[in-house]
Parts: structure tokens; C-alpha cells; sequence
């Protein structure tokens, strides 16, 4: 029988190694696997590279407290403004910083899912960021070529889930962890409801194909409004 | 291109209630954070203007009051955010498949400046000092079908935003179409800046004078 | 008020000109537009380029229909056989055929509607189908270059929508069809429910930015069912 | 790799159902259309395969009887099938995200011919009278983590399928590891066919008389 649940954060995260490539999902205080997160420091895998939108807010939690740890050699996200602890750290030139445009960003990864090694998007042509990159027009325009980004795990959070890891989001809580769920080897899943019963097949974002490993984190909605109170 | 707006310079929100009027009924708009962000208030009830943001939102509503919030909605700013009727819900990818992909009418940006190529600067001051941080700005203006610029004519200590070439790093090259600022609204077209209207009390020497390229009058 | 209900089929196609390239939504049986592709047919736009996945079963319906009629110049699809109308004037070199290996095809789909020139797949690499494409070695794999696959219109077929366009599906309706919608100029839908009141926007699968049209057909089960036996 | 069922050569199911006993539990199966597909009513009850239809299904169940047909649900053979529990449903994007991703575990073939080195030809036998036609073959077999092939040994001419090089246009190079037939199961590894099963009362020497390539034994 398939069963994807995992029943601790622990259990759920175990096998990530030191020097492994981590996406975190979220925007904002939505959809963050901060539970995962926050397991995953007390673990504490060193050297690791994260790939997520933003470098967070609060040094209590999450990928600050990630890197406040010493565990992140490198980050690779489109916006770290916001993070006192990745400031600090990058000032200080202890972190790398891979900044890629959000879109670009959504897009590397969707492609290492589907499996697609590189493609071109007119996003960063004649700018800063195509250094490095190779140009190329199509049709009179410019473009940059761009590389798919795959990772070795993914930590993701959806609404609800069931035993063979499908997923169901609500509100804007789907943002990178649909795209983050198809391009790691190791996907891991917290959801604030586990179901036994198994997910309407045509309400379902992620089909389980895509999750290894699903935990439940009940929802917390203060923390998630003081939460957005930072963010 | 419907009713004109005169924008009173004593009055900050002007030129973003001036945008709002250029807004055409049934139009998919994306507004960056900050002043861009003040636009869809001025949108008003009798009108049907549908609000994107790239973190997976079509048919954003107006801030919830505080007792209403959604925990699970947020917008691009990060903040609480309604839905309003005919909204959909969608992940990142297929977010930005509407904006590279030409689906969005009208994004709204801020700018530190705008080039007479339309050339836009918005993400960076270059400072090295600085951490970056590009968001969807890049996205943003290569993919919408229009990007006007919404921000003060002048930088504090005076100088004109609107230049003949931009001094920070750019966003993207020839985006902008269109800039609303406390002097007026101007045109980006054939290599340079025009008038398309100025506010109440400014003229046309005014303008130019506080413009750092060449302003052409229609 | 954003309406894009439309109340005739003919209504729906307005302003399709000859020469047009056409995508239709379907596989096999299940998702096709039939009602609005039979419609155009009576139109007559002449000089057609249709993309599709398959060239259609059946004389009386749909893309034999138009090729019957000599509207289509070109078809560009990955498996035209079972349609004995295509065969006969392909057989006959009155029709042109670009074949597309199916994922290939759903991907440059995808690509025109997201603002992607071009990308790379493993996909037809080393066989018959990369001549006359570039190919590219990435980490010691061979891939071609695929370019994107925009179209004038798209015809698709959902199974509910509502005034503002959004629309939801039901079974293997989807298939080509939300990312049809998405690589079109002018997308047009016909659904078996146009609803008064908004879908549900965490159901919504296509949102209605990208289209431009709908226009109600009633379900027809055992009309369905039959054109399956035939396909 | 569990049971070992000894292939029965007058049994013409035999393959397919040896080909479903090495799937293991939990795997994402996509099968191709002809032969393969009988694969699927081969997994018993008690275990858990999940079928994948390129047309945008997960977790596939059999064809259902005449009267309860669901119009709105056909397989990639455009049959009408059912859903199991725990069943998805997506479009033809992220259908082919799965396939060409590399997420689907394994997916079966029939073939005109596989090479030593793996090329598989399924897709054309490449006659120019033909219409050429190729679905999703070719996504698939650059995409899954594994390709077995299902088929007769021989061709009705006798030649065999399992070939030094292929005489017909290829559906992809090195693709194959491993071929089923009524001669039993062969693997496909550094250059070579080498036999893992023959079938019952088929001699070393027969395999290797009606095989088109060196037939190694391990």
C-alpha cells in the first residue's frame, strides 16, 4: 500500500546530508514549511544551499534561523531584503547570494521538473543580471538563456494532503510549493490536514507523483497574522 | 484613454488617481509595492478592473479589516488582501506565465528613473554596499503588454527622474510607455519624452526644467 | 462589467480570417469543441493552419469536417492516424503535415503562452524528427531546440465557466486545452455550464485572463460515448 | 525483483504477465497502448501500482462495464477507463512534466525492433506511403527512469526483433533496459542483450538462434 504520511517532523526529514540543496516554498508568511524548517535546523546539516524566494524575517525561525545556525553556504532567491540575519551574514561576505528575477526563478525550477535543461525568457536581457549568461535573439529580440535549477529536497507546505501525497492549497498559499513539489529529488510536505480519505481527484494542484513524504502541522493562524505582521 | 484627470500638484495622490482614470474597465493589471500599490483604491465600484499579483492572485480586493483577515492571502507586498468575485487562485509558474507571457494590460511600477528610450531603473542604486534584491521588477517589465511609471518628477535632492540615459543598473531596456508624476503625465515614444498633460499651475518651461531630457510637446 | 459570455456559436467565432492558425483543444473524444469547430466550419475561413493532437475520426465532426471542406492547409499534430479524411488528402499531397512528438507539442504550447522563445528537450534527439533543428549538448546529453507554437485563436472546450472566463474541467477534459487557452491571441470556450455565480477560485483551473470568449453547449453523454467507440 | 514467474510459451499473456510481477509496489506506471496495456489487469488486488495516461491521469483504473461508462474519461488508447482511489487529473503540460521529468518509474513499450544498445524503434517503419504518427513514444522513452519493452521475439517473417542496429527509424538511442517476449526476459547493459529469464522449454541455443544480435548468458 501506498503511505507517504510520516507521523515526526524528524521522520520526515531524515536522509538530508551536509552540502544538500534545499527549496524552501512560501511568499511572504504564506506557505512556508516552517515547521520543516525549524525541525531541519535542530537537525542542523551544514553547508547547505537554499533556494527560495525571499531569505525571511524573523531570526527565531525559519531560513534566518537557518542561517543564523551557520548551516547555509549559499542562497539563491530573488528578494532577501527583510532579513536582518542574511544582511548581517552577507555584509559580512559568510554568505553567497545567487539573485535571480522571481519569474526566472519560478521558471529554472519548473523546467528542472520537466525536465527541460535550459530555456529563454527576454527577463534580465541588456541588464546587470545577464552577465555571465548567454544571449541570444529570437525574432529581432534579446534573451537570456537560463539553466533549469533542481534541487535534492524540497520542503513545502500545502492545506491538505492525503496517504498518497496529493495536494490541495487555499488562498495564496500555493506560490513556489507546486513548482518547488516537481524538481527535488526528496519532497517533503507539511499540511495542516491529513486526510484519510484520499483528495477529489479535480481539486487536487499537486498530484502525488511529486511527494515523497507528508507530515502534519496543525494551523496556527495567530502565528501566521503575527507572522505577516513582520513579513 | 476615457475621462482627464488634472493632477493638483498640492495633492500627493493625484497622479496615482490620474492613472486610475487611464485605466481601462476589463483590464488585467499588475501594481508594484509601494505608491503603485494606492491605485486600486481609486478604482471605483462602478468599474470592473481585475488585480494580479504575482504570488498567485487574480481579482485582488482591498485590505481587510483587521478583525477579517485571511492568514492564507497575502499580496506581492506581503500584506492581508481580499477576493473579490471572479477571482482565481495559481502557483508561481503559471503566475509568471502571465506576465512573460503578454496576459497582463498594464503593470504599474515605481522607478528611481526613466530613460527617453524608456529604458527603467528600478531595482537597484548599484551601491556596493547594497544587497540586491530584484523581486519580479525584471519579469514584470519585459512581459506586461504596457508599464507605466508612477513616481515624483524629481528625486529629493532635485534632479530630474526622467533622464536622457538612466545612471543606475537598469530593470529593463525601452519598457516604459508612460510616467505619472507631480508635474504631469508623459509619453516615452521614438527616442524621447512628450507632453501628454500637465498638472494644474505647471507649464511647459516648468516641466523642462525640471525634466533632465529633452520634453516634447504634442 | 467584464462579460465574455457570448450567446451564439457564431457570435463566439467572430473575426476568424482565412489563413488563421487554429488550435483545438482535445483528446480523443473527451475536451474537444465540437460544436464550436462544426460552427466554423459553416464560417468557411479558408487556408487554415489547425493544431491539434490528433487529425480527427469521424467525416461529419470537427477537424475532418473543416479538412473536408478544404479549409486546412496545414495541420501540426503528433498522431493523425484514424482519420481517414486526413489521410486520403495527405496521401494525395493536398494537405501539409508538421508532426510533433506530443509532449513536445503540449510544451511549445505552454512556452507561446508564457513568453518563452525557445527550449531544449531530449525528446526526438538522434532520431528522424530533430533534422533541420538545432541540438545541444548539456551535462553530456544530447537535446534539440524546440521554439514556441503561438496560434491566432484557440478553440477549446471546459466543463463549467463563468462570466469572467474562468473555467473548470471534469475527467481527462483538460488535456491540451488550459494550455491552449493560454497560447492564443483569441481563446475561445465552449462549456457544458456557464454559471451565473463566480467558480470557486481555489477550482479554478484556467483563469479567466486568458480567455476571451464562452459560450454555453449542453453535455451530450451519449453522443460522447459514441464518438468514443469511433476514436 | 521478487517472484519469477517462468514464462509458458503457448501462453500468449505470459510476458505481459511476467512483465506486471517485476513492477514493484508504489511505482508510476505508464503503459503504452496494444499489448502493454493488458499489463495493468495483471497487479492483483492486493498491491498498489499507479497507472499514468499522458492524456492528464493518474492512478487509472480498469475499463469499466458498458453502463457505467464515465464519457469524460478515456485513457492515451482514447478508451474509456476508471479512476482508483487516490486518482488525479491534470493537463497535458504537466502530464509531460512527469513523463519527459523523469518522475514516471517505468513505462512499457511494444517495439518493431530494439538494438543491443538500447535504440528503440516503435514509432514509423518508415515506408514514405505512410503517414507518420508519434504521440507521446518518444517523450516517453527519453523520459522515464526505465523502458521495458513488450513484444513478440520474432517478427511474423521470423527475423528477429532484438537487432544489431535498428533498420527503422529510431524512437529514441539507448533508450531500453529491459525486453520481454515469448522467449523470455532480456536485459539490455554495456553494449549487449544478455538473458535474465528464458521462458519454459526455450534452450539457450533456441534464444540465441532467433535473437539478431549476440545473446549473452550471465
Amino acid at each position: 500500500m501506498i503511505d507517504k504520511r510520516k507521523y515526526s517532523l524528524a521522520e520526515a526529514l531524515e536522509g538530508i546530508s551536509d552540502g544538500a540543496v534545499v527549496m524552501i516554498g512560501g511568499f511572504g508568511a504564506v506557505g512556508q514549511p516552517d515547521a520543516l524548517v525549524d525541525a531541519l535546523a535542530e537537525i542542523g546539516p551544514r553547508d547547505l544551499t537554499v533556494i527560495a524566494n525571499n531569505a525571511g524575517w524573523s531570526r527565531e525561525t525559519g531560513i534566518p534561523r537557518l542561517m543564523d545556525l551557520g548551516l547555509v553556504r549559499k542562497i539563491i532567491c530573488s528578494f532577501p531584503k527583510g532579513s536582518e540575519v542574511f544582511k548581517s551574514l552577507y555584509l559580512a561576505g559568510k554568505i553567497e547570494l545567487e539573485i535571480v528575477p522571481q519569474g526566472t526563478l519560478a521558471e529554472r525550477i519548473r523546467c528542472a521538473g520537466a525536465g527541460i535543461p535550459a530555456f529563454y525568457t527576454a527577463t534580465a536581457a541588456g541588464t546587470q543580471l545577464e552577465k555571465g549568461k548567454e544571449t541570444r535573439e529570437f525574432d529581432g529580440r534579446r534573451y537570456v538563456m537560463e539553466r533549469a535549477l533542481p534541487a535534492d529536497v524540497a520542503l513545502i507546505e500545502a492545506w491538505a494532503g492525503d496517504r498518497w501525497g496529493n495536494l490541495s492549497y487555499q488562498g495564496s498559499g500555493r506560490n513556489f510549493n507546486p513548482v518547488m513539489a516537481t524538481a527535488a529529488k526528496l519532497t517533503i510536505c507539511q499540511v495542516h490536514e491529513l486526510l484519510d480519505a484520499p483528495l477529489d481527484p479535480n481539486a487536487i494542484v499537486t498530484p502525488g507523483i511529486f511527494v515523497n513524504r507528508i507530515v502534519q502541522v496543525k494551523a496556527d493562524s495567530d502565528r501566521l497574522i503575527a507572522a505577516q505582521r513582520l513579513a | 484613454m476615457t475621462v482627464q484627470t488634472i493632477i493638483q500638484p498640492q495633492d500627493r495622490e493625484a497622479p496615482a488617481r490620474r492613472l486610475a482614470r487611464d485605466i481601462e474597465d476589463g483590464w488585467y493589471v499588475n501594481l508594484g509595492v509601494g505608491m503603485p500599490t494606492k491605485v486600486a483604491d481609486m478604482i471605483n465600484d462602478e468599474r470592473e478592473v481585475v488585480f494580479h499579483s504575482e504570488n498567485g492572485i487574480l481579482g485582488m480586493g482591498p485590505t481587510p479589516p483587521e478583525g477579517e483577515i485571511d492568514p492564507w492571502l497575502v499580496n506581492a507586498g506581503k500584506k492581508p488582501v481580499t477576493l473579490l468575485p471572479g477571482a482565481s487562485l495559481f502557483h508561481h509558474a503559471d503566475s509568471f506565465t502571465m506576465i512573460r507571457g503578454g496576459h497582463i494590460d498594464l503593470c504599474v511600477l515605481g522607478a528611481f528613473e526613466v530613460s527617453q528610450t524608456g529604458d527603467l531603473a528600478n531595482w537597484t542604486t548599484g551601491g556596493d554596499e547594497l544587497m540586491p534584491a530584484v523581486g519580479g521588477a525584471m519579469d514584470l517589465s519585459v512581459g506586461a503588454k504596457r508599464i507605466w511609471v508612477l513616481m515624483q518628477h524629481n528625486a529629493k535632492g532635485g534632479e530630474s527622474k526622467l533622464v536622457e540615459a538612466c545612471s543606475y543598473p537598469l530593470t529593463a531596456p525601452g519598457a516604459v510607455s508612460r510616467i505619472y508624476t507631480d508635474l504631469g503625465v508623459f509619453g516615452v515614444a521614438d527616442g524621447g519624452f512628450y507632453v501628454i498633460d500637465l498638472a494644474e499651475g505647471v507649464s511647459l518651461g516648468e516641466a523642462r526644467a525640471r525634466t533632465g531630457a529633452p520634453l516634447h510637446a504634442e
